[in-house]
């Protein structure tokens, strides 16, 4: 046998397996003194031990210079940031806790009840939008995926429809709708009350976002799912009753879901048009006390449903990851 | 509208008992349906008292709501628009009997809506730190003046509309308390509104704020009816019996606990 | 006249034939292996004679009657001719057994009892009886693919197209389903299959296509395809795959 | 051979390919008459045809049945809708065009000028804003990607910060930020303009999305492509530079750019704290004249900036999809 | 002394212990065939000598220097040991040229001229000079599978690790991989590889191992396993390997 032959190339001199003392790391992470002296004190010894020839005990001094190196990034690090914010928050006589976070606000029965009624107007206004715009997204959906050149046409409005409004800033949306429905006297619409038309024009921006998922759920189903269930002999409406919209439901979930908390969080901007909602409070109270805590509150209360929200989508989305990458 | 609140009709003054019950045809029976735009310190609600808008039990207009409620022998409810949409006539006519929101009469607006004749006086009143200089036009200019959106402020001291008004260095707020803390905080060196407001703001201020000077608009606030639905020609009689029997007077003192009128008036230069 | 008779067919894909003139005619009871390269069109031909794929030119004729082009009916087309896929295309959703009877009672009308009836029969000749409640990603490729030649057959199919039905298996799967295979030919099932197993091929086939860049070179039955085949072509490919250990 | 065993079934007496007259579809498409009467003559036609035993011209006939029930839904769904969009234009002696699309202020040259001036307010927020969120982004996604137990603290923080500002709605973050720093005074940012809280805000809020996108980015690389890298002695920082980084980039830009967008339209909130920017202006206009046709001119220069960046985010996606496709 | 020598290894997935107690010598210059059922451990055992895996107990040792467990210097290893995965695994970003010269360029430190030279010249041998500026998108997987060999070579391994690396190639792609192999052995590289081609195990290997549930149940000269094999479980997978028509 020929051992420096074309295909295996040079043999290297290299030493397998030897001591890192982590010099470099232990030297940088002296930034947070209380690890980085342990760090470089396990370097130092690790590259004395290496010397002698002590290769495990080196070896094990090295991995701890490594690991009080970490401890340096991560541990240092949040002191110093949480050291920070304290600081903030008592600077200038407490003036950021007073403004953020007035106690005669924080702990006033009438402002919370005020707040959460406020509130219970957003979540009133995103639970109807949602079933609206589950419903008027699908009809969207529908359209923008008819078949073939006779439906031209009436793609085309949907498609123009879906890009103008997903191109639109949600606010102008509620500014058009709930300004201007009255004042021209749409028929039907024209005498709806501001809640109604915060509601239609959330569905209405909404609506266009949802289609997209809808749209992009039915597409992501492989075409080869469709191939095996048309040669069954299945129908086109078969095909998409019992294959594709079963699996499409289960993946447009997360975006739906996302969506969702996106409509949530946009209920904000309904004050605009006179709506009191938890936002228009919140500026009646800083208009009264001249403090933002009522800003704060309402910052809260979105926390308490969006944060949960999120975490849920998330779970549902690592599951279904787990199952993608469980299954083939 | 979103939040209603009911009072009994209340009120101080004489002007209750004054005359007989009118008859106001209100868009809703038993109830005089009042529109204002939230927040109106003072007027709807009192500085450092009510936290709530469904529980406000005083003002100047809240006061001359119930005022008006019980003289047609109504119950007063109010809810809250946005001012843009009162002001440009966006709010449903059949849907209130009468508007009270610190709205300035102009010709545009009485356009697209019919206004009251003017039952407070909202010439333009600059409000600085104490120790501020300020004597004429001239002075004003140098300095950086904050104003609030969509009131006459804006309108003339940010977009030159009347003749030689125009400010150099203004900032426009979307209400008023972000623009006293602006002043408070420095970034302003003065606030541009209704001199009444200025000089509630400067009473409560401890010494510390002063209105230095007034702006002679010539405006008033007005109250707003549905264009052409007929209810100016229930509700001003009415208005007018308390502007005559000086209860309006009584209510912006309570209120704002200033008088206008010691308040020097800076001449703009129309050149 | 043939049971199944391709006649001229072409196919492109863009501007590029996939399939350039392809004529061919299957007996009943058949099995017709179709052989060659990567990309010589073998998947595109049955998709074609299933009418997945819309044919450019040619004709394509069942039991005499016309399944390609204008007006006909593809879905009564589909019941006539099952299919098998080399990504087996289990429905994810459904159970083993929904998969099996979906089609049955959607498109046959067969009562619920009916259709699960025969499916059992189909999953118990497959030996995958105690499998009819789980869900495909709970089985093996082999077991997958079983599944996927019972559904097809659930609606008695008379001419089956199994398109490289083992290459997505581990090789000690490969034979659960060629035994399938086997079984069928036996008993009579018409059959086209696109298949690399040469040995398989060989040993069940009653005609082997050789395809190359979208026309059949050469055809004949398996022992002179593979024992003696006449085009350069066909030498070089079975040469590769005798390298490759596969024959 | 044994043609009924137990694995080939019960054979079935089933025709091949026979005749498709349509007749239900032609029937329904009669909504649309001119469409509807072609298709139901064509279904008639084929029938005949088809009890005569003439199969081909009937399959032909049928084939034309079904052409027209398309048009019927494609052609006629559109001229209902167009139609009933010139209707609602035109109802009310045209209020509808006078409240949105008045014509005195459309034409107007100072109108234009004025809402372009706070435009490119708006367009200033935003580049200025992307340009921050797309560095402050990274660190925080660097900062949540440490490895280890040791920087649990500082992954927490991040953590907190990303979760928080995802779920509050922007409007509350420009609120507190622009009206709470000034009055808090802050340091360093106490003294900031309107537009730089503008600016500081979405950033905030921006920053925190854009982050998650950044480590969805890095950790969506497959990881054999880092098992590749590492086996070949490659160490974490070189992998992450040569093979990580570079192809996150990639799949990052989308999602990135869908992001962006969200920003440019949330610039249409800063008017909340008095930016004197496109929807101040509007409102302005309302209130001297109103009528919201200033508020269109608002929407529709919305639209030219993110309709062709959405389209040119949609062709980056295709041309993603397409490799991917076309490659392994 | 072995030149590599596994002793007595664990490792776990979960609770689930996916190798029990592996011991396995390698002698410079020999090649080991791991062949075994899927999820037998292979690639597992393969990714635990290059440190891909930490392994739960016991020792690997190369070359006398211990390379598992805490404190040792990975990246070092992997400079002496190459591996080539399944599925390629090219950096789908770079061509073919970078894809080869990445590691020697950033972890030797060979100037980019004489990396280029050296990959040119393993690239030639397996005939594939006139790719090096392509991207491996646009490469065949047989082509892909090469690259990602003298992308490994070009690092100058002792020990090549090699897992399944045909499994995903077309069977008509499979030969032009297996020739280098057979090649690299002739030359004295030290190889283990993980295979279902069981012919070419017979073929090349020195020492056959088979794996089942994360023992090695039988090891021995390719004839004894192939040709005799003591366990009766060796033998049942066997067998379905020859009904697959792989052997
Ligand atoms: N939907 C499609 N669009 C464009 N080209 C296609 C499409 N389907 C197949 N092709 C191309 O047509 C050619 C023939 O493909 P086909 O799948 O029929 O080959 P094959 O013989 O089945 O190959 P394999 O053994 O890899 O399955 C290939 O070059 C392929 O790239
Ligand atoms: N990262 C992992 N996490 C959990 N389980 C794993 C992981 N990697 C492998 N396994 C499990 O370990 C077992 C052995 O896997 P391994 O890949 O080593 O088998 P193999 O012999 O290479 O099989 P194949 O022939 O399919 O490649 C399998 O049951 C597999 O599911
Ligand atoms: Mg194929
Ligand atoms: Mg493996």
């Amino acid at each position: 046998m020929n051992h420096t032959s074309a295909l295996t190339g040079p043999p290297a001199a290299k030493r397998v397996g030897r001591v890192l003392t982590y010099r470099k790391a232990a030297i940088a992470s002296l930034f947070f003194p209380p690890a980085g002296i342990p760090a470089l004190i396990h370097s130092i010894k690790a590259s004395r031990l290496a010397e002698q020839g002590e290769t495990e005990p080196a070896r094990e001094q090295g991995e701890k210079a490594r690991d009080w190196a970490w401890y340096s990034v991560g541990v240092g690090l949040s002191v110093y940031l949480v050291a920070f914010m304290v600081w903030l928050l008592f600077t200038n006589g407490g003036s950021v806790r007073k403004v953020f976070l007035d106690w005669s606000i924080l702990t006033s029965w009438d402002a919370w009840h005020s707040m959460l009624k406020g509130f219970w107007i957003n979540v009133q206004v995103f639970l109807i939008a949602e079933v609206i715009v589950l419903i008027w997204a699908l009809v969207v959906a529908i359209v923008r995926l008819l078949p073939g050149k006779a439906c031209r046409p009436i793609r085309f409005l949907a498609t123009v429809y879906v890009d103008t409004f997903r191109a639109f800033p949600a606010i102008l949306v509620v500014y058009l709708v709930g300004l201007g429905f009255a004042q021209a006297k749409v028929p039907i619409v024209g005498s709806f009350s501001d809640i109604q038309y915060a509601i239609l024009a959330l569905s209405l921006t909404y609506g266009a976002y949802v289609s997209e998922v809808y749209r992009a759920g039915i597409e992501s189903i492989h075409w080869s799912q469709v191939a095996a269930a048309r040669s069954l002999g299945l129908s086109y409406t078969q095909t998409m009753r019992h294959v594709v919209v079963p699996q499409a439901v289960r993946r447009v979930i997360p975006p739906l879901l996302n969506d969702f908390i996106g409509l949530q969080k946009d209920t904000a901007i309904i004050s605009v048009i006179g709506v009191l909602d938890v936002v228009s409070r919140a500026r009646f109270i800083n208009n009264a006390r001249g403090t933002l805590a009522a800003y704060s509150i309402a910052a809260f209360l979105f926390l308490c449903v969006t944060i949960p929200f999120t975490r849920w989508l998330e779970w549902l989305q690592r599951r279904r990851q787990l199952r993608t990458e469980g299954g083939r | 509208g979103s939040s209603k609140s009911t009072t009994s009709p209340g009120g101080t003054t004489a002007a209750t008992s004054a005359g007989a019950v009118v008859d106001c045809k209100p868009v809703k029976a038993g109830t005089l349906s009042v529109v204002t735009s939230l927040p109106g310190p003072n007027f709807w609600g009192t500085t450092n008292a009510e936290v709530d808008p469904d529980k406000i039990k005083s003002g100047i207009e809240y006061d001359l709501a119930n005022l008006i409620a019980a003289k047609c022998g109504l119950k007063m409810s109010f809810r809250n628009e946005s001012f843009d949409a009162l002001v440009a006539g966006q709010v449903a006519a059949d849907s209130y009997d009468i508007s009270l929101s610190q709205v300035t009469i102009t010709t545009d607006r009485a356009k697209v809506v019919d206004f009251s004749q003017g039952y407070f006086k909202s010439d333009q009143g600059l409000l600085v730190k104490k120790g501020t200089t300020v004597k004429t036009w001239d002075d004003v200019k140098k300095l950086t003046v904050g104003v609030q959106a969509s009131t006459t402020a804006e309108y003339y001291f940010t977009s030159g509309e009347k003749k030689g008004w125009k400010l150099d260095n203004t900032k426009v707020f979307p209400d008023l308390s972000s623009a006293y803390a602006a002043l408070n905080a420095g970034q302003v060196d003065g606030i541009i509104i209704d001199t009444p407001i200025n000089l509630g703001q400067a009473s409560q201020s401890g010494g510390k704020l002063e209105v230095v000077g007034q702006f002679k608009t010539g405006e008033e606030y007005g109250a707003i009816y549905g264009k052409g639905n007929g209810k100016k020609a229930i509700f001003d009689p009415i208005l007018q019996g308390f502007i005559d029997d000086g209860t309006m007077n009584k209510l912006i003192a309570k209120y704002l606990g200033g008088d206008p009128s010691t308040v020097p008036f800076i001449d703009v230069p129309t050149s | 006249m043939a049971f199944l008779e391709i006649q001229r067919v072409y196919k492109k894909f863009g501007s590029v034939y996939v399939l350039s003139g392809i004529s061919l005619d299957v007996e009943l009871h058949q099995v017709v292996c179709l052989i060659g390269a990567s990309g010589s069109g073998k998947s595109t031909l049955l998709r074609c004679i299933n009418a997945l794929e819309v044919i450019d030119d040619g004709v394509i004729l069942l039991d005499g009657d016309r399944v390609s082009g204008r007006g006909i009916d593809v879905d009564s087309l589909r019941q006539e001719v099952g299919i098998v896929f080399q990504s087996f295309n289990l429905f994810p959703h459904m159970s083993v057994l929904d998969n099996v009877t979906l089609a049955p009672r959607k498109v046959l009308g067969t009562s619920r009892e009916e259709a699960e009836a025969t499916a059992m029969g189909l999953l118990g000749r497959v030996g995958l009886a105690d499998k009819a409640t789980a869900f495909p990603d709970r089985l093996s490729g082999g077991q997958q693919q079983r599944v996927a030649i019972v559904r097809a057959l659930a609606m008695g199919p008379k001419l089956m197209l199994l398109d490289e039905i083992t290459s997505a298996l581990d090789p000690e799967l490969v034979a659960e389903v060629l035994n399938i295979v086997r079984d069928l030919a036996e008993e009579g099932m018409t059959m086209m299959l696109a298949t690399h197993e040469m040995g398989f091929a060989k040993e069940v086939s009653s005609k082997v296509c050789f395809l190359d860049q979208g026309v059949i070179l050469e055809e004949g039955p398996p022992e002179q395809i593979f024992g003696d085949p006449v085009e350069e072509r066909t030498r070089a490919f079975l040469k590769r795959i005798v390298d490759a250990g596969r024959l």
